[in-house]
């Protein structure tokens, strides 16, 4: 039962928070932080079963479930630790600057704890039916966080999102379904659609159900993932929502869903697997070529950073393509903390300047130091810049790819690199546009908030010096 | 004692880091540590010294230490009452770019050096992007990031599928040749170091472009078999950059772009020095092997010093007239006399005139071209030869022409511009390390003999023998000739201005006018006037822009006639290849449109598009339960 | 019995056709409810009347009373909120429609034929059948402009995939059948709520309205010569 | 047999004594030609005591270069003298390469007398010092090609013409590129000294001037060393261009180092006659026969190679 506790705390803290918060903010964001500590600790908790594998017939505990629940936890506390003093200046800067109603604070709260036990439940979740309906949920879950600010394009981000994601899942549960009929449970093995169950009968397969259940599942799930060219909804989604949501949503919930891609690779039978992995490599390819052309030349940061979100999700795709899993799960841990430093710093950005337009942020150094030394330094960590982790994860990668993709690999992260650094350094670089500015205390109030993305800098920093430095004698 | 090194720079870089609040604690416990660890590597250095000294290695560490600490000095003078408040950002990256500098002469490993040469790129991109508030300086910046992350990719591609020999050459020739600035992949050196502090300019174009040759060297020229094809690839990238560089050199008006440019022609003269080692050794032709391996490892060293004094001049330059641009100066030689003798001393140095360093390895080269005439070799060799003994001797003349456009439109003569009219000599630290690194340099061409003797890289062909003997001796005469000449200079100086009656020394009057009697400083010469000829007669390679306003009607009222010269790379190959990837990359924006039916379209389509492929293309489908 | 499957199958197909033919909104939500009720039969008429499982009887209702009931009248709500009747001036013609719904079956009964049938048999045509109905929701939500109408597109494909699996018989297990259920409904109600503000938000529920994300700015704004492009910025 | 050493002593103090007789020459061989009288062979030597005894006058915004010239340039070209292989024999301080010395030095004293001339602010002289450094860097490319062709033509790398290899009689053999090494070389000479078809000394309107252009703001002392020394720099072109064209079996003997003086004043006698034949090229020409003359050069080596079996 310790499993369901990670699962059901946050869903029954989601009325508490309700309730509580209506009366004051304060306690609405006091309780999300409490969730989020007793969220960790419950992951925490869930280690024992780290070594032997527990695996009940709807919901189970496996490396790589707690991993990626690992990620979710800390990402989520860090998020609510960040929401506890960004929320109230969001309702003094971007609220009441621009003249529109926020959400109420209870209210997206208790969502984002939904939003929270709904992912766990993925993670956790040992049956395809039951992930199916976990994905369907986050979904839904996460759908109102979007439109946080009541704008018309963040009603309109939430629209696709709803729609194309529901969609997307719709084909997934298609997949599930013909992966029940492709595998047959053997006789008197009572049928459904667990792991084990599937995983068991996995060589008793009919190879044209299989492959048309993978693809379903993989068109489905990577939708959700954000493959190209599935990632449509993506940008929109991603650059609408607040940047705290944007990290989860980037962070955490593309891992989740890829989660799915990997468990049908989980009950795949050998001979198959190439084809899976033939897939999985092209559309992490064309996902890089998509991610690389809209980068340059981007005109709205955040964008970019989903742009980025899609090539990296496109990078784990043909890791597993490639039988890397291991350094592939390295990679994800490493680009959701990258990637959620670099949006919370983004939304700094937004509330001190209110536009998420390139061309109307200029001179940061001037203006915010902390904050410009930070996205620029997020920058060289994302793209893989010695000592960021992901330099020793895609040279990996690279090295298993050989000549032509492992060439092509290189070109396209170069393309990529070309395309953010420009953006970047016209941002921090060059003298301050006084007009784009919300007011000097919405600049001071982001330069406070900076804290956090910084210790998420050493953090990075530290640990791709680790990686190197293990990996100097090896390679 | 590296580690000790390392261990100092590193400190140094934190403490810098962490009181970058306190301009002046940055500042001392940076420079200090600079120095303080380049002693402690020099000391490893010399321990590791054995004799006689057969790594390449060396000959690359030693520019780096000696200009890591000039470069620190000069600094002190530089910053001040610029960007001081920024010191500690400065000093800490200083630290940092040193330390991965040495580490890449040390690094064991591919992956080591793969991860101190991108620290490398990082670190000095940081102190290249110092003045940040300028848009310019950015887009330097940029371009130099970009050159080095191109760089990069394609030494991985290059350590970890390289394949063949050939393979693993071509891609580190493109790779390190990103660094080292060979035509077409120099295009960010004209822009970097102009963006650059001074200090960091003399590091990067002294030391760093160089350790290019240092990877080289050490990771894609070890198949004897290939010999033949390094040399020629070489020997061709060497005469392109060489001519090419000096051309444009020629036609800039910022001086330090004048500099990077000429450091693009040294770094061919360089890549000449290395292909004919190559191809001496492939073809047999001993001396011309030796030569070659000598002058280019000669070249190393005096480069290293020379154009360090010539940027770190340049330096003191715009910080005491506070411009650049050539053309805006002019008479600075009365104000800051002793600035200008080392500058103009320097620079003679590196257009190759004795009695300075700088003949020395052109010299060896010439050498190295005439064993390649005089022995019967095939006529590839032959031809290639006399090709680099006109183009060499050619640029002899265009270097020359170039530094003198410098010299004279920076000191002689008289002010063009007000803030010129107003220069003064500059702060002690920046006045006396140039004149320092000239010093050494003076040394150099006294010792040169003994360098190549005692320090030559033993795998460099033979080290000893009668072409060892011929070379040692040549270079021995001509420092005796050096010093003739110092000493008949001498004499004749004193004999002008001393044993010459008082009477007679002279007296000062106007310059003559040829009747014209108020000339103004409008009337003189300008650098760009001065190098017009040539850059019209070279024209067809330079392509110059033109902008002129023709004086006309009887009285004409105003007229101006502006001549400038673009990089021939950036402009017809780079800019459009750019311009096309952006074209392309805004039509391909058009599949983000915003409809949602168009995205779920897009969707439907692939998911038909995959089962197609499943069940048409690839096989084992069949088989039932 | 499989007479029966075979009826309710043809009548899905049926479905969709007019699905696709009509323009009426509140038609295309009869459809809906219509193809709702029929999801709710199949499992009792799928095999004899003998072998069916009592809670199957359940899940059949609850089947019925979301799918057949409550989500119609949420659209029909959300319809009235709106106060749009019927599609005006959709993407792609109906008798056009017609013809596409066509091919698109036409296109599953070719995906169908490439896989053998599974041992227990359940209904043969139940996955070329399923496959054209979610294809035909799918093309509703592509050829049509209004939001509602894409919601009711999404709707038949939903149901396009319960056919699948109620068709083929597979076991999900109760838990994940009512979760399934579960969220159907609470999407289609988030739905009926995002469709509420943006129909405070925009004048009227126009999913044409709804494309001002995006990263294609027309070339005649920015003509690309003009763009900054790296080499010359800054001249 | 006499000792070279004492022949090439000899000739080299000859040289340096007779030196401001050349353009005394040429001077008369082109009144000659006009039909005059024209001034005295040995007018130079008045010229320089006259100058010497004067006082120096330096412009008022030099600021060193313009007085630091003259001396240090005479130096260069004294310096380069003892290079050169006076009365046909090898310098005793000669060695491999030291034609690339010789003429780096003289490049070195055209730098610091254009500094000087550009350190008087004065528009003619940077104009002059302009079209100088043109016209020498383009002389350059010349000047190596003659060197390459000395360097395959005796196998050595330095000025002397005995082949390595003892070679053989060669004006029967080798007639035709010497020739052409020996144009080349002679159209430098014109070039580099700043003669008729490329310059003209006599000149008196600045705006046609190179050379003359760049030393206007000079007088006394320093006028002096700045002719001296031009007088010695066509002495050692002529020295160079008679090493080129004699035959090399007379090498080392009085009767030498006789051709080779005599050779030397018989250059001065063409040059006269080519000035007065001539007409000043117009700026725009000049470099094409500059590089016309690296064409005839490369055209030597090519033919030694190709007809008079070099490579095999």
């Amino acid at each position: 039962m310790m499993v369901l506790i990670p699962i059901l705390l946050p869903a029954l803290m989601a009325p508490v928070i309700w309730f509580a918060g209506r009366r004051s903010s304060l306690a609405a964001r006091v309780l999300l932080l409490v969730t989020a500590l007793l969220h960790a600790g419950g992951t925490i908790a869930l280690y024992r079963w780290c070594d032997a594998p527990m695996e009940g017939e709807y919901l189970g505990v496996d490396p790589l479930g707690l991993w990626v629940v690992s990620i979710t936890s800390l990402l989520f506390l860090c998020v609510s630790l960040h929401a506890f003093f960004w929320l109230p200046m969001a309702r003094k800067y971007e609220g009441g600057a621009h003249g529109r109603s926020l959400m109420s604070e209870h209210l997206f709260c208790s969502i984002l704890v939904c939003f929270l036990s709904t992912m766990t439940l993925v993670a956790l979740s040992r049956n395809f039916g039951l992930l199916w309906v976990a994905v369907e949920a986050t979904t839904l879950a996460s759908a109102p966080l979007i439109c946080f600010h009541r704008s018309a394009g963040s009603l309109e981000a939430m629209w696709k999102y709803l729609l194309i994601c529901s969609v997307g899942i719709g084909l997934a549960l298609f997949g599930t379904l013909m992966l029940g009929v492709a595998i047959q449970p053997p006789v008197g093995a009572e049928p459904g659609l667990g792991f084990t169950v599937l995983g068991a009968a996995c060589n008793t397969v009919n190879p044209a159900w299989f492959k048309a259940a993978f693809i379903f599942c993989f068109a489905g799930y990577g939708l959700k993932m954000g493959l190209a060219p599935f990632h449509t909804w993506l940008p929109d989604a991603h650059s609408e929502a607040p940047s705290m949501v944007s990290v989860l949503l980037s962070g955490a919930l593309l891992n989740c869903s890829f989660l799915g891609i990997v468990r049908v690779l989980g009950v795949a039978p050998a001979s198959l697997r190439s084809f899976c992995n033939g897939y999985l490599v092209a559309f992490g390819v064309l996902s890089l070529v998509i991610a690389a052309f809209f980068i340059i030349r981007q005109s709205d940061y955040k964008r970019m950073l989903a742009y980025s979100s899609v090539e990296h999700m496109g990078l784990l795709a043909i890791f597993f393509g490639l039988d890397e899993e291991v350094t592939g799960l390295i990679h994800m841990g490493v680009h959701s903390l990258t990637k959620m430093m670099l949006f919370l710093i983004a939304g700094n950005i937004l509330m001190a300047c209110g536009t998420r337009s390139v061309e109307k942020v200029r001179g940061l150094f001037e203006r915010m130091p902390r904050t410009a030394w930070l996205w620029a330094a997020g920058m060289f960590l994302i793209c893989g810049t010695p000592p960021s982790p992901l330099f020793v994860t895609e040279l990996l990668l690279v090295q298993r790819a050989g000549w032509w993709l492992g060439g092509t690999i290189l070109l396209l992260l170069f393309a990529v690199f070309c395309g953010m650094s420009m953006i970047v350094f016209r941002m921090v670089g060059g003298k301050a546009a006084p007009e784009c500015a919300v007011s000097r205390d919405a600049e001071r109030a982001a330069e406070k908030l900076a804290w956090l993305p910084g210790v998420l800098a050493v953090l990075l920093l530290g640990w791709g010096s680790l990686l190197i430095w293990n990996f100097m004698g090896r390679l | 004692m590296d580690g000790v090194a390392w261990g100092i720079w590193g400190m140094g870089a934190f403490v810098a880091f962490l009181f970058s609040r306190s301009s002046s604690i940055a500042t001392g416990t940076g420079c200090v540590a600079v120095c303080a660890g380049a002693l402690a590597a020099l000391a490893g250095w010399g321990a590791r010294l054995t004799f006689p000294p057969c790594e390449v290695a060396g000959f690359f560490q030693l520019p780096i230490l000696v200009l890591a600490v000039a470069g620190a000095i000069h600094s002190l003078g530089y910053l001040k009452g610029h960007g001081e408040k920024r010191a500690g950002t400065y000093w800490g990256f200083y630290n940092i770019t040193v330390a991965a500098m040495y580490g890449v002469t040390l690094a064991g490993s591919p992956f080591q050096f793969l991860v101190l040469w991108e620290l490398m790129g990082l670190a000095s991109f940081a102190l290249v992007a110092f003045e940040r508030e300028s848009k310019e300086v950015m887009r330097a910046a940029w371009i130099y990031i970009v050159a080095c992350h191109a760089g990069a990719a394609f030494l991985i591609a290059m350590f970890f599928f390289g394949g063949t020999p050939t393979a693993v050459f071509v891609l580190g020739v493109i790779g390190f040749g990103l660094k080292i600035g060979f035509p077409l992949l120099h295009v960010w050196l004209p822009e970097a170091h102009p963006a650059a502090p001074a200090p960091v300019s003399a590091l990067m174009s002294g030391a760093m472009i160089q350790l290019g040759f240092y990877g080289l060297l050490t990771y894609c020229t070890w198949s004897l078999s290939e010999y033949a094809l390094y040399g020629w690839t070489l020997l061709g990238l060497g005469v392109i950059g060489t001519f090419g560089g000096m051309l444009f050199a020629l036609g800039q008006t910022n001086l330090k772009k004048l500099l990077a440019y000429s450091s693009i022609e040294n770094m061919g003269v360089m890549a000449i020095g290395f292909g004919f080692g190559f191809l001496g050794s492939a073809s047999g032709n001993a001396g011309m092997s030796l030569f070659g391996f000598a002058g280019a490892f000669l070249h190393l060293l005096i480069h290293a010093l020379l154009k360090g004094g010539l940027f770190l001049g340049a330096g003191s330059i715009l910080r005491a007239e506070g411009t650049l641009e050539m053309d805006r100066m002019g008479g600075l030689l009365k104000r800051a006399p002793f600035t200008g003798w080392v500058f103009a001393m320097n620079a003679a140095g590196l257009s190759g005139l004795p009695p300075f360093a700088g003949f020395l390895s052109e010299f060896l080269i010439y050498l190295a071209a005439l064993a390649g005439l005089t022995a019967p070799g095939h006529y590839g060799v032959f031809a290639m030869s006399l090709a680099v003994l006109i183009v060499l001797a050619l640029t002899g003349g265009l270097a020359a022409s170039a530094y003198v456009k410098a010299v004279g439109a920076v000191f002689l003569g008289e002010p063009r511009s007000p803030e010129a009219a107003e220069a003064h000599e500059v702060t002690a630290s920046m006045k006396w390390v140039p004149g320092a690194l000239l010093i050494l340099s003076a040394l150099l061409t006294a010792g040169a003999s003994w360098v190549i003797e005692y320090g030559f890289p033993a795998y460099c062909g033979n080290t000893a023998g009668r072409e060892m003997a011929v070379c040692i001796a040549a270079l021995r005469y001509v420092g005796v000739f050096s010093g003739l000449l110092i000493l008949l200079a001498a004499i004749g100086l004193v004999w002008r201005f001393r044993l010459v009656p008082r009477s007679r020394r002279g007296r000062v009057a106007p310059t003559w006018d040829c009747g014209y009697r108020n000339p103004s400083a409008r009337m003189e010469y300008t650098g760009t006037a001065f190098t017009q000829p040539l850059t019209d007669f070279f024209a067809g390679v330079l392509r110059p822009r033109v902008a002129e306003e023709k004086p006309e009607g009887d009285f004409p009222r105003k007229s101006s006639f502006e001549e400038w010269i673009e990089d021939g790379g950036v402009r017809f190959l780079w800019q459009p290849v750019f311009r096309a990837l952006a074209y392309l990359a805004h039509r391909i924006h058009v599949l983000q449109s915003g409809y949602l039916h168009l995205y779920i379209l897009a969707m439907v389509l692939t998911l038909l598009a995959m089962l197609l492929w499943a069940f048409l293309f690839s096989a084992g489908t069949e088989g039932g339960f | 019995m499989t007479a029966w499957c075979e009826a309710v199958l043809a009548a899905f197909l049926l479905t969709d056709i007019m699905l696709a033919a009509s323009s009426r909104l509140l038609h295309c939500i009869r459809i809906v409810a219509a193809q709702g009720l029929l999801l709710g039969i199949l499992p009792l008429v799928i095999r004899s009347w003998s072998e069916v499982h009592p809670d199957q009887i359940w899940i059949s209702l609850v089947n019925i009373g979301i799918k057949g009931v409550a989500l119609p009248l949420l659209l029909i709500l959300a319809m009235k909120q709106a106060n749009v009747r019927r599609e005006l001036e959709p993407f792609v013609g109906y008798s056009l429609s017609v013809v596409a719904v066509l091919g698109l079956t036409g296109i599953s009964f070719w995906v169908g034929a490439q896989l053998p049938p599974p041992v227990e048999a359940g209904v043969r045509l139940a996955m070329p059948v399923a496959f054209s109905t979610m294809l035909t929701g799918l093309f509703m939500v592509m050829a049509r402009r209004k939001a509602i109408t894409q919601a009711i597109g999404f709707l038949i494909f939903e149901n396009g995939i319960t056919l699948f699996g109620t068709g083929l018989m597979i076991e999900y297990g109760l838990v994940v059948e009512l979760g399934i259920l579960l969220d159907v409904f609470v999407l289609v109600f988030v739905m009926g709520i995002a469709l509420f503000q943006i129909n405070q938000e925009f004048e009227h529920i126009d999913a044409d309205k709804l494309n001002r994300l995006g990263d294609w700015s027309a070339p005649d704004e920015e003509d690309a010569e003009a763009l900054p492009t790296p080499a010359e910025e800054g001249r | 047999m006499a000792n070279p050493t004492v022949i090439w002593l000899s000739s080299f103090l000859l040289s340096l004594i007779l030196a401001p007789l050349l353009p005394g020459i040429v001077n008369k061989v082109k009144a000659f030609f006009a039909g005059r009288r024209g001034p005295n062979l040995f007018q130079l030597y008045f010229d320089l005591a006259k100058l010497l005894r004067k006082e120096g006058v330096f412009s008022a915004t030099a600021g060193g270069f313009l007085q630091v010239a003259p001396p240090v340039s005479l130096g260069c070209l004294l310096l380069a003298a003892l290079l050169l292989p006076h009365g046909l024999v090898r310098s005793p301080l000669g060695f491999g390469g030291d034609a690339v010395l010789f003429f780096y030095l003289l490049g070195m004293a055209r730098f610091i007398t254009v500094l000087g001339a550009l350190d008087t602010g004065s528009s003619f002289e940077g104009m002059g010092a302009s079209r100088e450094m043109q016209f020498s860097a383009l002389a350059e490319g010349a000047i190596f090609g003659v060197i390459g062709f000395i360097a395959v033509f005796t196998g050595r790398a330095g000025f002397t013409m005995l082949p390595a290899d003892g070679g053989g009689e060669w004006w029967s053999v080798h007639a035709v590129s010497l020739l052409l090494a020996a144009a080349a070389f002679f159209v430098v000479l014109m070039a580099e000294n700043c003669r008729v078809p490329f310059d003209d000394p006599e000149t008196h309107l600045e705006l046609t001037m190179i050379h003359e252009a760049m030393i206007l703001d000079y007088g006394g002392p320093d006028l002096a060393l700045i002719l001296y020394g031009a007088s010695l720099k066509l002495w050692m072109y002529a020295m160079v261009l008679m090493m080129l064209v004699l035959p090399w079996s007379i090498c080392g003997t009085w009767l030498g180092m006789g051709c080779t003086l005599g050779g030397v004043l018989l250059t001065a006698v063409v040059v006269g006659a080519v000035e007065s034949s001539m007409a000043r090229y117009r700026f725009l020409k000049v470099p094409r026969m500059l590089v016309g003359a690296l064409a005839v050069a490369l055209l030597g080596i090519f033919f030694r190679l190709v007809f008079e079996g070099g490579i095999q």
